[in-house]
């Protein structure tokens, strides 16, 4: 009886623990995917699959945003409208005659900067992020119907290529180029908060941000620098969302920061920071899109039922998620 | 003089200082608009007049308010609230639909029991999922805030359920003492949870759950139960708002009842000084942060700003109401100088220094 | 032609499956659609797959792909907003599966990604409302003065609406709208909204309300504030759900412009048509009418919803 | 000894918090290759000055001047940037992390900007080492006790390599062998021209390795002096103001008869009592107003052990007996109805409510005992409130303060006073003196030979070895999670022995005695 093989002992068991939580969303998934499969023929598809990832490729880039903030233990509220705010933007400015290229670029600029401006206030005022992002909410989605009371069409051809492209058998199985990009954020996003500096931080601050003051890292970019990064990301989904609907409409997106927080928080982000993974997060989005797709192929509920049978759904995957990972403690 | 300067530092430096100076300036603003925006007058026994619109319109959200800011107390939040108001609303005025006299009180009362009972065993539930088997508050809620939606319209089957029943609409709109009912329900809704906490011990037990949930455990409180109280609170608090929404329009929609209300009540509470990382709470500031977001909404409409606009204010209003109160801010913009500090400790002997 | 090669919940046992996407359940009028559209559904023998969106685009063209994935025989839907359904659309095209839009139209330039439209034209609508005004007030003589409580601010019907009403009553420089703010479809908004209003504008002859729940919440705000609702104000709404015809043939309301849920029995026909590869016309407006007191105090008995 | 330029002065330094002036006047100089000690009572402001020098707080008035260059950091990152390392008196950690991450973050070696992982951890295992620790880095660190925290945080602030090296009370929670490992590394930092701030409340350490002694006392200085000139007894009375009285009395109080009080049934007897990964089954039995030591080394198991008497964990098997009838203590709530008492060695994370008053936090365990519907009628607070802020010389003695305000040795006290005002049967103290300067740890000695002659029975755990000598009437012995044996304090007990019991590893047999 050594402290050698206890150190031992605590290494056997510790490896599985940290992954369980994710492995269980994930299993469960799957399950929830074997019922579909079981009860609908055509959910066996592998389109029903890529198709989740088509519809939700803007929540997924939106909610890998999402996932800094609250792994730092804040919370974005205006992700919804800012991606509506974008894809107006971008559609007003078409329409204008702009050339794509610099829409582009313009879209992509004014959520990194509205996220940059919260980011400041909540840090150096000291003012509940929540009040702050749901200001700029009020502001994003204010901006939208400032911009045009009706829904703008876009016909750019960038636009409409980049929304019907089909990558893979365009007849058969394909994912959409947003799909794509989805990836790559998720990609970015995971190696930032696993292999940098600035990530690392994150969780740092995200476990005690008192003492990560102390530590001597720095606070306050970081702090900042996530509410930059979830603007940005929100930005992209807007852009995304653009390419999905080829239009901007002022009140799309509404409601989309709470369906983007589930997603985290079933991801297994904790709400009050310092735990979680972007692969969490994409499993997240993945299940409610299992659960709209379950809905969708039932198409015998009526509206009320279906609000009913998505919570019913959401209570059985956390409570299942939960006692796995009590049981695994 | 120093005595002026610290009254005047005791005053406002009271928590409530800021909340009420902000509620201040936007009734002022509007009368200077309007300048009639702040008269009352009697009409047919009742006063009449924005400020009591403000007050009887803001009487659901101090409600709802008010439960929420003891669920975020305890470090949660609730994310159902508005979907419990659907629901008891729903559930009221169907029952009084269904019976041959809906003017009875005693139809009335027992449609306001069985709601309140629903209510209570669906805030039973919400505290189960967090108290018991620990899932996080927002998630937790979230459930029962779709479920819920869904819940109240499957009880109005879609339709929204008009009713005409006297006792029932006094909820929303009777009146007492020349004041709609509505804000004695509020007050009393305020002045019930006030004692409920402050006078038993459950206030500071929510405290100290919502600031260290570990020590409080460790000091031998049942963090579960309080909890799950604060839970069961809230949906009280939500049902009888839900009464007062319903009985304003004397029907009830299982769509539209309390939506949105969660997001003004968690406004509301954070306005009023709680935290949403949970600690300390502050009910007399809830009311007041109900009152100013109530207000704000009547000077949209009062001052006519264009609804394409009217986002954009309200965003201006928010951060401007949030940077006044925040003392960071203050600090640095107010160059004030420093009051001569506490007499300083003598110290009783010379100060000794050895060379290096 | 499309081969149903198994699939879905389409046998091909000449039973018709009908993909339907509704906007959600966001008020009693959009619950009397959807009660129109199963019953009749059911009543014509055919296999209606229904998804409520919840008011989300993005939800709706989940479900569109959805039913192409289950090889339905048609997708019918009711869109959220106007833009942005031509990927989908072109989705379904490529599928072989037809398109119909009920209640709400899309923008999309290539006509041919839909078969048809069914509904209502909001535009009409507003424009009715603001013609029988103008016929009204045609012999007033000083400004008459009309506040408006829109729907939703960016939903379709609201700016439709408003758009018809507005041309409409150009016609007489004496109609004047002096406030309008959205009061969200509901008695509740309807209400909040209009008591400001009415402290605001001592002398208000003229209400629009864009539907009857606004028109209704707001009478309960003219009653509290003393005045006679069809008589000192005048109040003219959209849609005709029961609790608004009570109203008006009760003389508190004047002039409800009818927007008709009941789309259920056209559609299947239509959706019948264009399965068996009939031409059907590119439009079809259900038909509706207008309804004063006395049209309402008739009507009313057999009142549906 | 030293150079005669100091690397660091402040001079005239004043800091007031809303209420309290913290530091006045304070003047301060360190020398490079030297350790200098700052001493003060509770609350003398000796973690204010820290905060000051490094930036997290603003001062009011006065000067700092590193290297004859006037500072002034606006924070730790600043400070450390400039070279000045600081490991902050409470652990200041993110225990989300790992071990390896903490003593890396901010500082991780990289290629081409990504962390490389392999090296942090294998750094932190070599660094770790060196302190003779052998730590499953990649663990997060709460896994760990409170104890390795503090180690862990030294090694991060060592591993920096600054020219200013600051330990605001790192020895609270170390047993001797930790220290002897840190002053050991001290030394060779020193040695290599590094200046090294120390504050710490154990004299004996102080005369062990500081060359220099700053005096603070009610935020202001009282003098600078030389170790060598400054004799151990006015030392204390530079600090406290005026003479300390001495133990006498504990001494003899401790070596009192075991027989005698071991008669009848026990308090508590627990047997075979034991969760896995924490702690072996084991059984031990404590009576009335007996106290109980439990002896040693870091991470021995013996937190572990109070947490499961007191429920904070639950046990996986095993009986327990409260008055000679069989119970069960699985949750705090229920051990609090049978009359236990825990104070924790983890003061932020599981004791004080920061949010709350001094005198909520005091009433807190007694409030709970009573349930929510009974609240003690505030007369009745401040009295008990009032008691315990003179007794055990709380300062600020203002009860309404939030007691994130008070510094930590206060902060202790109130925790303390937070179980002796609901008087437990059976009080269970781990590391109750952590941080708590000289005079209050006799105040709190004395307290404990008192409440124990008065019927209570304590379970004393304490990194200072003497001072579970000097307390208890039975030590039992901790060695790798494992109870290896219960002695009884007589004549023949002493440190070395208990030393000798830990090391020759295990010892049923007298365990079973
Ligand atoms: N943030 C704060 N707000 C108000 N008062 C404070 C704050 N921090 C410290 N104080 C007060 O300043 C004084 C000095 O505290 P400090 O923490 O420096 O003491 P210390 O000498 O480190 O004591 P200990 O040995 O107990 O750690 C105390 O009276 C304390 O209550
Ligand atoms: N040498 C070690 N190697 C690895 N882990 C250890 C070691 N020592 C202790 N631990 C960790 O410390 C905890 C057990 O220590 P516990 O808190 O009971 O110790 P203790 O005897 O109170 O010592 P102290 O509080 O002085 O550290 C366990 O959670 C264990 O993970
Ligand atoms: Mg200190
Ligand atoms: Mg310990």
């Amino acid at each position: 009886m050594t402290t050698g093989t206890l150190t031992a002992g605590r290494t056997r068991f510790r490896l599985p623990r940290k992954q369980i939580p994710v492995l269980a969303t994930l299993a469960l998934l799957l399950v929830m995917y074997g019922i579909g499969v079981s009860q609908y023929t055509a959910f066996s598809n592998v389109q029903v699959i890529f198709n989740v990832f088509i519809d939700n490729g803007f929540l997924l880039v939106v909610a890998v945003g999402m996932t800094f903030v609250i792994l730092t233990g804040g919370i974005d509220l205006s992700v919804g409208s800012v991606v509506a705010m974008t894809a107006m933007v971008s559609a007003a400015l078409l329409q204008d005659g702009m050339p794509a290229a610099l829409v582009l670029v313009i879209a992509l600029l004014i959520g990194p900067t509205l996220g940059l401006l919260m980011g400041c206030v909540i840090h150096f005022f000291e003012i509940q992020p929540f009040i702050v992002t749901l200001a700029g909410m009020f502001f994003a989605r204010g901006m939208c119907t400032f911009i045009s009371g009706a829904s703008i069409p876009i016909t750019d051809g960038f636009w409409t290529s980049m929304s019907q492209e089909r990558i893979g058998n365009p007849r058969g199985n394909f994912v959409s180029i947003s799909v794509l990009i989805a990836f790559v954020v998720v990609a970015i996003a995971a190696y930032t908060l696993a292999y940098t500096r600035l990530g690392r931080n994150v969780y740092a601050i995200g476990g005690n941000p008192q003492s990560a003051l102390l530590m001597g890292l720095p606070v306050a970019r970081t702090r900042i620098a996530v509410y930059t990064i979830s603007g940005l990301c929100s930005a992209i989904g807007g852009i995304l969302l653009s390419f999905y609907t080829l239009s901007g409409a002022p009140l799309i997106a509404v409601g989309m920061e709470l369906d983007v927080i589930a997603a985290v928080v079933i991801g297994g982000t904790v709400l009050t920071g310092g735990a979680g993974y972007v692969f969490g997060t994409v499993l997240g989005v993945l299940v409610l899109g299992v659960i709209q797709t379950l809905i969708t192929f039932d198409g015998s509920l009526n509206s009320w039922w279906t609000k009913i049978v998505i919570g019913g759904l959401l209570f059985a995957f956390i409570l299942l998620q939960r006692l796995i990972g009590i049981r695994y403690k | 003089m120093n005595d002026a300067m610290s009254r005047y530092r005791a005053i406002t430096g009271h928590r409530l200082f800021w909340p009420a100076a902000v509620l201040f300036v936007m009734l002022a603003a509007n009368t200077i608009y309007r300048p009639g925006f702040l008269s009352i007058e009697l009409k047919d026994g009742h006063l009449y007049g924005t400020p009591i619109d403000i007050l009887r319109l803001s009487a659901p959200l101090i409600l709802v308010a008010l439960g929420m800011t003891l669920v975020i107390s305890t470090g949660g939040i609730d994310l159902s609230v508005g979907s419990l108001c659907a629901i008891s609303g729903a559930i009221a005025c169907m029952y009084i639909s269904k019976q041959p006299d809906q003017s009875s009180l005693g139809v009335v009362v027992t449609a306001l029991a069985m709601a309140m009972g629903v209510s209570l065993v669906l805030g039973a539930w919400n505290g189960v999922l967090v108290a018991v088997i620990g899932i996080q508050p927002i998630i937790a809620t979230l459930i029962l805030m779709v479920a819920g939606r869904g819940l109240a319209q499957l009880i109005t089957e879609g339709q929204i359920i008009t009713i005409n029943s006297e006792p029932y609409r006094a909820i929303g709109l009777g009146h007492a003492l020349t004041l709609p009912l509505a804000i004695f329900i509020a007050l009393a809704a305020a002045l019930l949870v006030a004692a409920f906490t402050r006078r038993t011990a459950l206030g500071m037990i929510i405290e100290s759950v919502g600031g260290n949930s570990m020590a409080s455990r460790l000091a031998g409180i049942r963090s579960g139960r309080v909890i799950f109280l604060a839970y069961v609170i809230s949906a009280a608090c939500a049902a009888v708002a839900g009464f007062m929404m319903t009985a304003n329009v004397s029907s009830a929609d299982g769509n539209a009842v309390g939506l949105w209300v969660e997001l003004d009540a968690i406004l509301a509470v954070v306005i009023g000084g709680t935290s949403l990382a949970g600690g300390r709470f502050f009910l007399s500031g809830t009311i007041i942060g109900a009152l100013i977001i109530q207000t704000l909404t009547t000077t949209v409409y009062a001052m006519d700003i264009s609804p394409q606009t009217s986002l954009l204010f309200k965003a201006v209003v928010v951060i401007a109401v949030c940077l006044i109160q925040a003392p960071a801010f203050r600090a640095r913009f107010s160059r004030r100088r420093r009051n001569s500090p506490p007499p300083a400790p003598v110290a009783d002997k010379p100060k000794e220094q050895v060379p290096a | 032609g499309n081969s149903d090669t198994g699939g879905g919940g389409s046998k091909d046992d000449g039973k018709i499956t009908m993909g339907f996407s509704q906007v959600g359940a966001e008020s009693g009028w959009r619950t009397a659609n959807t009660t129109s559209i199963k019953e009749s559904a059911a009543a014509a023998g055919i296999e209606l797959k229904f998804d409520d969106a919840q008011q989300k685009q993005e939800n709706q063209i989940k479900a569109i792909r959805n039913y192409i994935q289950q090889k339905v025989d048609v997708i019918a839907f009711s869109p959220v907003v106007e833009s942005g359904w031509d990927t989908v659309l072109k989705e379904a095209k490529d599928a072989g599966i037809p398109v119909i839009l009920t209640d709400r139209s899309v923008d999309s330039a290539d006509k041919t990604l839909y078969k048809t439209f069914l509904g209502s034209d909001f535009v009409k609508e507003g424009r009715l409302a603001g013609e029988w005004l103008v016929e009204q007030k045609k012999s007033a003589s000083g400004p008459v003065n009309i506040v408006e409580l829109q729907g939703n601010t960016g939903a379709a019907p609201a700016n439709d609406r408003k758009k018809g009403f507005g041309e409409a009553i150009a016609a007489n420089p004496n109609l004047k709208i002096i406030a309008s703010q959205p009061g969200d479809f509901t008695r509740a908004g309807g209400k909040q909204v209009m008591e400001q209003f009415l402290k605001a504008y001592p002398k208000i002859d003229v209400l629009f309300a864009h539907n009857d729940d606004m028109g209704l919440g707001a009478l309960e705000a003219i009653t509290a504030a003393g005045k006679t609702p069809g008589k000192d104000i005048t109040i003219i709404t959209v849609d005709a759900v029961k609790d608004g015809m009570q109203a008006l043939a009760d003389g508190k309301f004047n002039f409800i412009a009818e927007c008709s849920p009941l789309l259920g029995p056209q559609l299947m026909d239509l959706a019948k048509k264009v399965h068996e590869g009939q031409e059907v016309p590119a439009r079809i407006e259900t038909e509706e009418t207008t309804f004063t007191t006395e049209q309402a105090k008739e009507a009313l008995p057999n009142r549906k919803y | 000894m030293t150079d005669s330029r100091p690397v660091l002065t402040m001079t005239g330094i004043s800091k007031s918090f809303p209420g309290v002036r913290a530091l006045h006047d304070v003047n301060f100089r360190l020398f490079p290759g030297e350790v200098h000690a700052l001493m003060g009572e509770n609350g003398a402001g000796k973690s204010t000055l820290i905060k000051v020098l490094t930036g997290v707080y603003d001062t009011d008035e006065g000067a700092i001047t590193l290297h004859d260059e006037p500072v002034s950091f606006t924070g730790p990152m600043q400070a450390t940037a400039a070279g000045v390392s600081t490991v902050f008196q409470e652990v200041n950690l993110c225990t989300n992390l790992s071990v390896a991450e903490n003593i890396f973050i901010g500082r991780e070696p990289r290629l081409l900007g990504a962390v490389r992982w392999g090296e942090v951890r294998r750094r932190a295992r070599a660094l770790l080492a060196d302190l003779d620790l052998d730590l499953d880095v990649s663990a997060p660190l709460g896994s760990y006790s409170l104890a390795i925290q503090q180690m862990v945080a030294i090694a991060r602030a060592i591993d920096i390599k600054a020219r200013v090296l600051i330990l605001d009370e790192p020895t609270s929670s170390l047993d001797a062998d930790e220290v002897a490992q840190l002053f050991r590394i001290m030394r060779q930092l020193r040695d290599e021209g590094i200046a090294i701030l120390f504050v710490t409340h154990f004299l004996d350490q102080v005369y062990e390795i500081a060359d220099r002694i700053t005096v603070l006392r009610n935020g202001g200085l009282v003098g600078e002096y030389l170790t060598t000139e400054l004799p151990q007894l006015s030392l204390v009375e530079k600090m406290i103001g005026k003479e300390l009285d001495v133990l006498e009395g504990i001494e003899e109080h401790s070596r009192r008869d075991l027989a005698a009080l071991e008669e009848g049934t026990p308090l508590v007897a627990v047997s075979n009592f034991g969760r896995a990964g924490a702690v072996e089954p084991f059984s031990l039995t404590i009576h009335a107003g007996e106290v109980v030591g439990l002896a040693g080394l870091l991470g021995s198991g013996r937190t572990e052990v109070a947490r499961l008497l007191f429920g904070a964990d639950r046990a996986d098997g095993g009986q327990v007996a409260v008055d000679g009838t069989a119970s069960s203590l699985r949750t705090p709530a229920q051990a609090i109805d049978h009359g236990v008492g825990f104070c924790s060695e983890n003061r932020r994370a599981e004791g004080i409510v920061a949010d709350l008053s001094v005198r909520e936090n005091m009433i807190l365990a007694m409030q709970a005992a009573r349930g929510w519907l009974r609240p003690i009628p505030r007369r009745r607070q401040d009295e008990l409130v009032d008691k315990y802020v003179k007794a055990l010389n709380i300062r600020p003695a203002d009860p309404e303060v939030p007691v994130r305000n008070l510094s930590g040795g206060n902060q202790q006290k109130v925790l303390l006073a937070r179980w002796l005002i609901t008087e437990p049967r059976l009080l269970i103290l781990d590391e109750p003196t952590r941080g708590i300067d000289i005079g209050a740890k006799t105040e709190i000695q004395k307290l404990v030979t008192q409440l124990s002659d008065g019927g209570m029975a304590v379970l004393f755990i304490s990194a200072e070895l003497e001072e579970v000598l000097r307390l208890s009437h039975k030590v039992a012995v901790m060695r790798d999670r494992q109870m290896v044996a219960q002695l009884a304090n007589d004549e023949s007990l002493d440190a070395d022995r208990i030393m000798q019991t830990i090391a020759s590893g295990s010892h049923r047999e007298e365990a079973d005695r």
